[in-house]
């Protein structure tokens, strides 16, 4: 087959740029340790209330700077409903739905993740500014989805 | 050579007379069901950018959520399907001869089912029933009646693809080994996706059914997911497909060119079938349950379906320039001018396909894991799609709908119905720009898809929102202008214009072209190597969402 | 020659320790990705060797049968679940598999196919499938590891791997037994 | 003619070739598993136990030297596994069980090593022992804090340990059964426990004829 030479080229670059995009992405993922929020571990659904951590779900300190939220989301509310930090602090969130799927989103940060039933969804966020963040329900999950929202108070 | 003399009566009859009327008639009821979809749809979504706005409040017995879904069912399923299938027959009919009875008849049952399938879904919507949107997503659980509905529509599909399986066959046999007309050659990859992509989804309604009704207790939600992606990615590669036909073999001959080298079209049909179905774990980067290895290669496999389209793109402007050049277009730029932008037929393509340059840019950042995670499910993702579905392949079906309307009404094109064109491609491209624009930076900042208007009990950040949504409610209006515009002009064509004979518009391939190989006709090794892909992206996670999987869930009703 | 040079390169990434360990970490990708990739690259590489030694294959592969018996051999070694783990942890067994696979599999299978008859193609692929589903059930029904260097599930997998395989070949062979190729290309090609 | 014994030949090389590849490729046509083949080998070899301190339900800590001139019946588990240790430690038990009381912690002891020391404290031991009636002494559950020596003894038994990354091992289970002298005798199916008591039985009274 006749290929003209600026085609070749152009298919080369084409090639190269999604070769880049998947080296890019690669080495964020497994050598940055910047992957996508995918936790294995299951749970089941009907009994979040008894299985741990999520029999006490709240905001705990783990160390310096360091907390760990265990959260359950249920239509329409985010269970701890408040959360309080100082600056600065990493905060580990282990996650579980009771009813339908939610997607968890903080704006303004990259937070975000679906949090679906019977999977256990981890996901780490520093907050280094102070401010109070607007952490969200993003996937429709009833009618008063757009109620589905709580903030996040960085001090 | 033997065989050119063996082109049946009926084809020589159809190429001198045009379509014949029964053929006509098919592709006229799917296309006039089509642009009532756009009708109804357009206006659900205008009551939606008004609400999302927070100019206008909808009443508690038709909320926004019922409305989303009924304008996501309408416009991704029903006017991109119906126009799909009645163009597709349309070319069918034309390239290969006139339709078999027997293929007639199974796209009148297709029809059928779909409409009564259609009727189906839409009731429980109606009567909030089914506020599930159009992705469904188990454990929310909708009437049974919708499911069946969706049964119903999916059977109809299959229908029409055995149809043109079953016409394309019969052309093969009496022109033997013949390349399938290009056109039609679009229509079977189009066919083969409609129907290989359709099965995932098939399954999953099967699985919910029971569950709906009750004689199963819980589903495995995450199963249920990914079959819907699997789906749902492969749909809108295929409205894409469908675009694309138009681009190759339509748009040359418009601008008074040939078209680029039939065997690269042949490849590109072949490269987007193939590599289709395997991507759509984009749409679930951020989920739990799934490995960060299986991702990353999903990401390879999204990512491949780029390829084609970069070789599309560099295919269309190689036409265009070659083209104006022989027309005595000079130097790097100023060939453009030698292109037909006063003909609607052109200029609505065109825009379609210069919005495809940050539609499929924007594709490209959403199905990489990262960046994935910072727009996923927020407006971002709605703008992204109403670039490359609402304007890309919305827009291109509107030029066509220009020749193709009057092709099978026997009616022509008159100059006050191309000026109105012209004006409402305008008007649909100034929406768009401001919609998706806006939509596209509202994502950046968080406001998330899928919620009505809510200022999150006064918190300042959504707040801040407020003006780029209002930005969305003007595009939403001057779309909702257009539609009309569209659908006056298609009615027009349809009934009203006058009278005379409208070309087919096919371009030629060029002189010297090399020969096409014949392997691209093997479709039975196509679909394969297509499925070998399809188990390679889907065995591992399957398996394990299967093996390892939670206790599942219950139905709810949460709305 | 660029069929050779795109076989060639195509070994060469498989050979970057980097991409060898990601594909060879998953046991699925190992088998039915890395290796079949492996007999493509000799496949592609064959090209070249045809055209360098033409008497050597028309000499010893006449009709094709050493070859895709030389190809069945390779590809049966390498369906045991010792050797996947030989590879992993013996240095000599992975050297072995670049070299096997590309020129014991992939260039035999390139001169052979093109000279067996479609009756012997289609009992190639149908031995195949055989070996296919069994090997699937093996490894989906067998209750303990059989690879030391793979989990449970991934064992599990990979059988159903081997069945898809074994199902797309079926389906290849149901659309050959089905179609017949002279009803539509007729005489033009 | 020539042609054709060409064909002939090349196939005889071939098929030659292929039976030379698959006998060392599976030892002789006896391991299509490197499992197998691990054991084999294993039993050939007859590597000796390496020096580890172990530290056991009861809070001891000691060498292999504790066990000096006894036969040891080792099994390799972690107590958070839900499925495959359990049947081990269970299947141990009903070989425990059939060996004469006088034999035990004379001439034989049993011993459950943990490769989870993170998990499996003493405490943790104590309480997963009486799961399975076991007394602590002449059936012992021990672990090896020190992560050097306890890779150093899962490498050189060839027992292989993957984590699973959801707090799960796969692991390989079986019997495993070291000499007086600290060499490793044999390694048994801990599926079959009238063979492995056989066994054991067998070495056990070789002694008392002698």
């Amino acid at each position: 087959m006749k290929m003209h030479l600026d085609e070749k080229i152009w298919l080369i670059i084409s090639f190269g740029m999604i070769m880049g995009f998947m080296f890019f992405t690669g080495y964020q993922t497994f050598v940055l340790g910047m992957g996508p929020p995918s936790e294995m571990e299951t749970i089941d659904p009907q009994r979040v209330d008894e299985t741990a951590p999520f029999d006490e779900p709240g905001v705990y300190q783990i160390g310096e700077n360091e907390y760990e939220v265990v959260m359950t989301l249920e239509i329409f509310s985010f269970n701890p409903g408040e959360i309080e930090i100082p600056a600065g602090s990493t905060v580990h969130f282990t996650m579980t739905s009771k009813d339908v799927t939610h997607g968890v989103q903080v704006a303004g940060t990259n937070m975000n993740a679906m949090v679906m039933p019977g999977h256990v969804q981890r996901i780490t966020q520093t907050f280094r500014e102070p401010g109070e963040y607007l952490m969200l329900c993003n996937e429709y999950c009833g009618t008063g989805h757009q109620f589905m929202a709580t903030t996040i108070t960085v001090k | 050579m033997e065989t050119a003399r063996n082109i049946s009566f009926t084809e020589k009859a159809n190429k001198v007379l045009g379509i014949s009327p029964k053929d006509a008639i098919i592709s006229k009821s799917y296309l006039l069901v089509a642009f009532a979809a756009l009708l109804i749809g357009g206006v659900l979504g205008l009551l939606q950018g008004l609400n999302r706005a927070g100019l206008f409040n909808l009443p508690t017995w038709f909320n926004y959520y019922q409305v989303l879904t009924a304008h996501g069912l309408l416009l991704v399923l029903v006017l991109t399907a119906f126009f799909t299938i009645g163009y597709f027959y349309a070319v069918l009919s034309h390239n290969l001869g006139g339709l078999l009875p027997k293929v007639r008849k199974m796209a009148w049952i297709g029809f059928g089912m779909k409409i009564f399938g259609f009727v189906l879904a839409v009731i429980p919507i109606l009567l909030n029933q089914a506020t599930v949107m159009y992705t469904f997503y188990p454990p929310m659980a909708a009437s049974p009646i919708f499911y069946i509905g969706l049964v119903f529509i999916v059977l109809g599909v299959w229908m029409c693809a055995f149809g043109c399986f079953t016409q394309v066959a019969n052309w093969r046999k009496n022109n033997k080994g013949q390349h399938v007309p290009i056109l039609s050659y679009f229509a079977t990859g189009v066919f083969v996706l409609l129907f290989f992509g359709s099965i995932p989804v098939a399954i999953e309604v099967f699985m919910i059914i029971p569950w709906a009704l009750g004689w199963v207790e819980t589903i495995n939600v995450l199963v249920a997911r990914t079959l819907f992606w699997a789906f749902g990615h492969t749909l809108v590669n295929i409205w894409y497909l469908t675009a694309v036909s138009a681009w190759y073999v339509v748009v040359p001959k418009l601008i008074g060119g040939r078209r680029f080298s039939d065997m690269l079209t042949r490849v590109v049909i072949i490269m987007l079938v193939v590599l289709n179905i395997p991507g759509g774990f984009h749409h679930q980067i951020i989920d739990p349950g799934i490995a960060e290895s299986v991702k990353f290669l999903h990401v390879f496999m999204s990512l491949a379906i780029g390829f084609p389209s970069l070789m599309t793109a560099y295919a269309m402007f190689s036409v265009f320039e070659k083209t104006a050049r022989k027309k005595g277009g000079k130097g790097v730029f100023s060939w453009f001018n030698k292109l037909p932008w006063g003909d609607v037929r052109f200029l609505a393509p065109m825009i379609a396909m210069i919005a495809f340059i940050p539609g499929g840019a924007g594709g490209i950042v959403q199905s990489t894991n990262q960046l994935n995670q910072v727009v996923h499910n927020t407006m971002w993702v709605v703008g992204h799609f109403h670039l490359t579905v609402g304007t890309t392949v919305v827009l291109t079906f509107f030029g066509i709908s220009y020749w193709l309307v009057p092709f099978l009404s026997k009616r022509v094109l008159t100059p006050a119905i191309n000026k109105l064109g012209v004006i409402q491609t305008i008007i649909w491209t100034t929406g768009m720009i401001f919609m998706a624009g806006a939509m596209h930076w509202v994502g950046l900042l968080g406001s998330p898809r899928r919620t009505s208007y809510t200022t999150y009990f006064d918190n300042a950040t959504a707040l801040s929102w407020d003006p780029y949504l209002f930005f969305l409610a003007i595009g939403g209006t001057l779309l909702m202008v257009g539609i009309i515009l569209q659908v006056y002009a298609v009615v027009y064509l349809m009934f009203f214009a006058p009278k005379g004979e409208t070309e087919f518009p096919i371009a030629e391939v060029e002189n010297h072209a090399t020969k096409t190989p014949y392997w691209t006709e093997k479709w039975g090794r196509i679909i394969v190597i297509m499925l070998l892909l399809i188990a390679m992206a889907y065995v591992i996670p399957l398996v394990e969402m299967i093996i390892n999987a939670p206790p599942g869930s219950p139905p709810f009703q949460t709305w | 020659m660029n069929q050779f040079l795109f076989g060639f390169l195509l070994l060469v990434f498989l050979a970057l320790p980097p991409v060898a360990n990601l594909l060879e970490s998953i046991m699925i990708v190992h088998m039915h990705m890395q290796m079949p990739l492996l007999v493509i690259a000799g496949f592609l590489m064959a090209y070249y060797f045809q055209k360098k030694y033409p008497a050597f294959f028309e000499k010893w592969n006449q009709r094709g049968y050493p070859g895709i018996l030389l190809f069945s051999i390779i590809m049966i070694y390498w369906m045991l679940p010792r050797a996947m783990d030989d590879a992993l942890t013996s240095q000599t067994v992975e050297i072995f598999k670049y070299i096997s696979l590309p020129f014991l599999a992939g260039v035999p299978l390139r001169d052979s196919w093109a000279k067996l008859t479609s009756f012997l193609k289609n009992i190639v692929i149908i031995s195949f499938t055989i070996m296919f589903i069994m090997m699937g059930l093996l490894y989906i029904a067998w209750p303990e590891q059989l690879c030391n260097n793979y989990l449970m599930i991934e064992q599990i997998t990979l059988g159903w791997g081997f069945i898809t395989m074994a199902a797309c070949m079926v389906i290849y062979l149901v659309y050959n037994v089905l179609i017949d190729p002279m009803q539509y290309e007729g005489l033009a090609e | 003619m020539i042609k054709k014994q060409h064909t002939a030949i090349a196939c005889f090389i071939v098929i030659v070739f292929g039976l030379v590849l698959l006998y060392t490729g599976t030892d002789g046509f006896t391991a299509y598993t490197a499992e197998t083949a691990r054991v084999n080998q294993l039993v050939n070899e007859q590597p000796e136990f390496p020096d580890v301190t172990f530290t056991d339900s009861q809070e001891r800590t000691y060498s292999i030297a504790e066990f000096e001139d006894k036969y040891i019946f080792i099994t390799f588990i972690y107590t958070s596994c839900g499925d495959e240790c359990p049947l081990l430690e269970m299947n141990m038990g009903m070989v425990y069980d059939q060996i004469p009381e006088n034999y035990l912690g004379e001439d034989i002891i049993f011993l459950s090593i943990s490769f989870d020391p993170e998990r499996d404290d003493p405490e943790t031991l104590d309480v997963y022992k009486d799961m399975f009636h076991a007394d602590g002494e002449t059936w012992r559950m021990a672990t090896i804090t020190e992560q050097s020596e306890l890779d150093a003894l899962l490498e050189e038994f060839g027992v292989i340990v993957i984590p699973d990354g959801k707090g799960k091992f796969a692991h390989n289970s079986a019997f495993y059964l070291v000499d007086r002298q600290g060499h490793l005798k044999d390694i048994m199916d801990f599926t079959d426990v009238d063979s492995a008591t056989q066994r054991v039985m067998t070495l056990l009274e070789a002694k008392e004829g002698e």
